[in-house]
């Protein structure tokens, strides 16, 4: 889907208005956003990326509270279910497995609208688009941020809570592996709820409504695999498909991200 | 004269504005036949008595629910690809249409299922579904009531519908997976060797018909009314640009 | 590579705003974009920089950096990373003497939060110092700044860049002292019934 | 003529009759809405032509 410029200078825009409805900012952007700078003295390499990626992990650093929001809901919603639920260890072992990845998916979506505002808000996303960096390598960047600063300390924090829920001992291993095979998914989709409302005024109480319901199949299997590993049961099954979603995120919806990046920034 | 001539809003209205009463005629028809025949005319199941009666309702809406869903993913991918408004507009159009339906499936098949499971809501995998197929409506209405341009609003609301539809898809073999169903086979299905009975079928047929006829009469109703809305937005854009 | 411009027609909300726009910059000139606001003036720049598609027409230029007032300049890092950022997404080095020439040698370990906007926008421009890209298409760069920076950016754009080949295309109307030629789009504003945008099929 | 539902007459009745009030709010509700958008149309029409 993605067109490379063929060598020499950038290629014009379409010449006639025809193949210029067809070529518009949708899917296939015109000259601009090349992966293959043209003449640019750098080959590319990984490093836009990594760069993209430094730098919003040093922002995230530095506003502070980047790692610290989303460890800190977390807590809060395992510790406010027993409230609710009751101290009944029994019930509480039962549905921990559920709780703790409901409760890890909330703390992901928390931060998802901060993902392209901040650089929306301060015209940097316009310089990126017309930078050598194509849109799905900031997607792409942008999402593992996201998944740095939440994904990992949830799936780090995840056994500790477990034990105030009182998780069955075998399960926390297979709490640890689908919270680290589910939650980078849980990322990219949210990078592409976030890029789709990115330009939009209250985008956030929407970018929830259309994240949630992507979310469902990586919440059934990893709750799943959770489950089966506290009864002691196999979880290849659900693991290898929690794995096979994430993987497939991770592979497409990059290309769906930039798509809608293209669109908002015409 | 391609099928892509009715792209053009003005010849779209013009050639289905006058289909519209028939069609709107016929679905009456077909759904009073269908239901009454049904309701009145087909003796009771042995086994759920006469909640068998639902089906003339809870089938055909839980089919239309997914073909709307279906039909929005072509317009939205004919939208994408050949810029055609009249297709994004028709699939603005049915999303609320395919809400109801899910609604009326939902509402339907809770009853239906009440008498036999004892509670008014069980988690039954194709029941499960159809609720993530009404979030996912939600989310594509939402997202279309969201942003002005019309032009971004359909591009992206295209992009959901796609992206929506792979993880629809996604959810529901989730579901499946993760609870074993205790929804009745699927009545329609056509390899199913204890088929619906057949003096079930023939109304339920009719019924079925009925809905469709419905759902493009109204269809056709939305789109034009949405082509009328983006036409008045544009004269007065184009006067309010022509007056500065 | 020179940039040559032929016939553009470019839209902005569904309906086209320029129409029939041509110009040819050759190596080392630059272009003042005059005209009321609303003519077109960012649409034009944007189509340039393919960040959106024209109607119609066509352009040929080597590769372009699209700045508006709004510099992408992070407040919460310091003037040095924000360059060193961008130097190595565009894949080139860091030039040596690029706070000498934008006096921000003892801004560079400064948060950028802490700037004044003139040395936020000094940063800002240092930024198109950085990645050197051949054309420059510049919107409203001197918003914001003392008479002093304005001198300031139009020698760096004299010296550093025009003399060096660069291109520039620069929306403004604050007089930046270039002796460079302006293009009024006033005649250039499509007419009411102009053909093309999204909105032509409804009408 | 009333068909015997037996015992479970509330519930058919209830689906029926939330499903036909559902089909009939959403005709009536798109009958309206075209109506309404007609009439503007015009007016918008008549003024800026």
């Amino acid at each position: 889907m993605r067109r490379f410029c063929e060598g020499g200078g950038a290629e014009p825009p379409a010449a006639n208005r025809r193949r210029a409805a067809r070529l518009d900012g949708t899917l296939l952007p015109a000259s601009h956003g090349c992966a293959v700078a043209p003449g640019s003295s750098k080959t590319v390499r990984g490093h836009f990326v990594r760069a993209l990626l430094l730098r919003d992990l040093r922002l995230a650093v530095r506003a502070g509270g980047g790692f610290g929001l989303a460890l800190a809901f977390f807590l809060i919603v395992v510790v406010l279910v027993p409230f609710g639920v009751g101290a009944e260890t029994s019930i509480l072992s039962r549905i921990a497995p559920g709780i703790l990845w409901v409760a890890a998916l909330l703390a992901a979506l928390l931060s998802l609208d901060r993902i392209f505002a901040l650089d929306w808000e301060d015209g940097a996303l316009p310089l990126l688009a017309t930078s050598p960096l194509p849109l799905e390598g900031v997607a792409l960047a942008k999402a593992l941020a996201h998944w740095i600063t939440t994904g990992l300390p949830l799936t780090l924090a995840a056994p500790v809570l477990g034990i105030l829920l009182s998780l069955a001992p075998t399960a926390t291993s297979w709490l640890l592996a689908s919270l680290a095979l589910g939650t980078p998914a849980l990322s990219v989709i949210g990078t592409f709820g976030a890029a789709l409302t990115v330009g939009l005024r209250r985008g956030s109480l929407l970018l929830s409504l259309l994240v949630l319901p992507l979310y469902v199949p990586t919440l059934i299997f990893g709750a799943e695999v959770v489950r089966r590993g506290a009864e002691g049961l196999d979880p290849t099954t659900p693991i290898l498909l929690l794995a096979g979603i994430t993987l497939g995120c991770l592979a497409l919806l990059p290309f769906a991200a930039a798509a809608a990046l293209r669109i908002n920034l015409r | 004269m391609s099928i892509w001539e009715y792209a053009n809003p003005k010849k779209f209205i013009a050639t289905t504005g006058p289909a519209l009463p028939w069609l709107f005629g016929a679905a009456g028809l077909c759904l009073s036949v269908g239901l009454i025949w049904g309701f009145f005319f087909t003796p009771d199941d042995f086994r759920q008595g006469s909640t068998v009666k639902i089906i003339y309702l809870h089938v055909p809406s839980a089919f239309m629910a997914i073909n709307i869903w279906i039909m929005m993913l072509v317009t939205s991918l004919i939208w994408l690809i050949r810029r055609h408004h009249v297709s994004a507009l028709a699939a603005r159009a049915a999303a609320p249409i395919g809400i109801v339906m899910t609604m009326i499936a939902l509402w339907t098949g809770a009853i239906w299922g009440e008498p036999m499971w004892g509670t008014w809501w069980v988690w039954d995998p194709r029941l499960t579904s159809f609720l993530i197929l009404f979030l996912f409506y939600l989310g594509y209405v939402a997202l279309w009531e969201a942003i002005e341009d019309p032009d971004t609003a359909a591009d992206l609301t295209s992009v959901l519908c796609i992206v929506g539809s792979v993880f629809a898809l996604l959810s529901r073999y989730a579901v499946l997976f993760w609870n074993q169903g205790l929804h009745q086979g699927a009545s329609l299905s056509l390899d199913a060797e204890e088929n619906v009975h057949d003096v079930f079928w023939y109304p339920l047929l009719v019924c079925l018909a009925g809905f469709v006829l419905l759902f493009v009469a109204l269809v056709l109703l939305r789109t034009h009314t949405e082509i009328r809305l983006r036409r008045m937005r544009a004269l007065e854009i184009r006067a309010a640009r022509a007056r500065a | 590579m020179s940039l040559t411009v032929t016939d553009l027609c470019c839209a902005r909300g569904g309906l086209p705003v320029l129409q029939g726009v041509s110009f040819a910059l050759a190596p080392g000139e630059a272009l003042i974009l005059r005209g009321p606001n609303g003519v077109g003036k960012t649409t034009l720049l944007r189509t340039l920089a393919g960040l959106q598609p024209p109607l119609a027409g066509s352009v040929e230029m080597g590769e372009a950096a699209y700045a508006s007032h709004a510099d992408g300049i992070k407040a919460q890092l310091t003037v040095a990373e924000n360059l060193a950022f961008w130097a190595e997404v565009h894949g080139v080095d860091l030039p040596a003497d690029i706070y000498e020439t934008f006096d921000l040698t003892d801004l560079r370990d400064r948060l950028a939060g802490t700037l004044s906007a003139g040395q936020k926008r000094r940063t800002g421009l240092a930024r198109l110092g950085v990645i050197g890209r051949p054309v420059l298409l510049l919107d409203e760069p001197t918003v914001s700044l003392d008479r002093g920076s304005v001198r300031l950016f139009a020698d760096f754009l004299k010296e550093r860049y025009l003399a060096q080949g660069g291109i520039a295309v620069i929306a403004t109307h604050i007089d930046l002292g270039l002796e460079a030629p302006e293009l009024d789009l006033t005649p250039f504003k499509a007419v009411p019934s102009a053909v093309g945008g999204s909105d032509e099929a409804f009408l | 003529m009333m068909v015997d539902l037996g015992e479970y007459s509330r519930y058919v009745l209830g689906a029926y009759g939330v499903s036909l009030l559902l089909l009939g709010w959403i005709v009536w509700v798109s009958f309206r809405r075209a109506a309404k958008v007609r009439k503007a149309l015009e007016e918008v029409e008549g003024r800026d032509g």
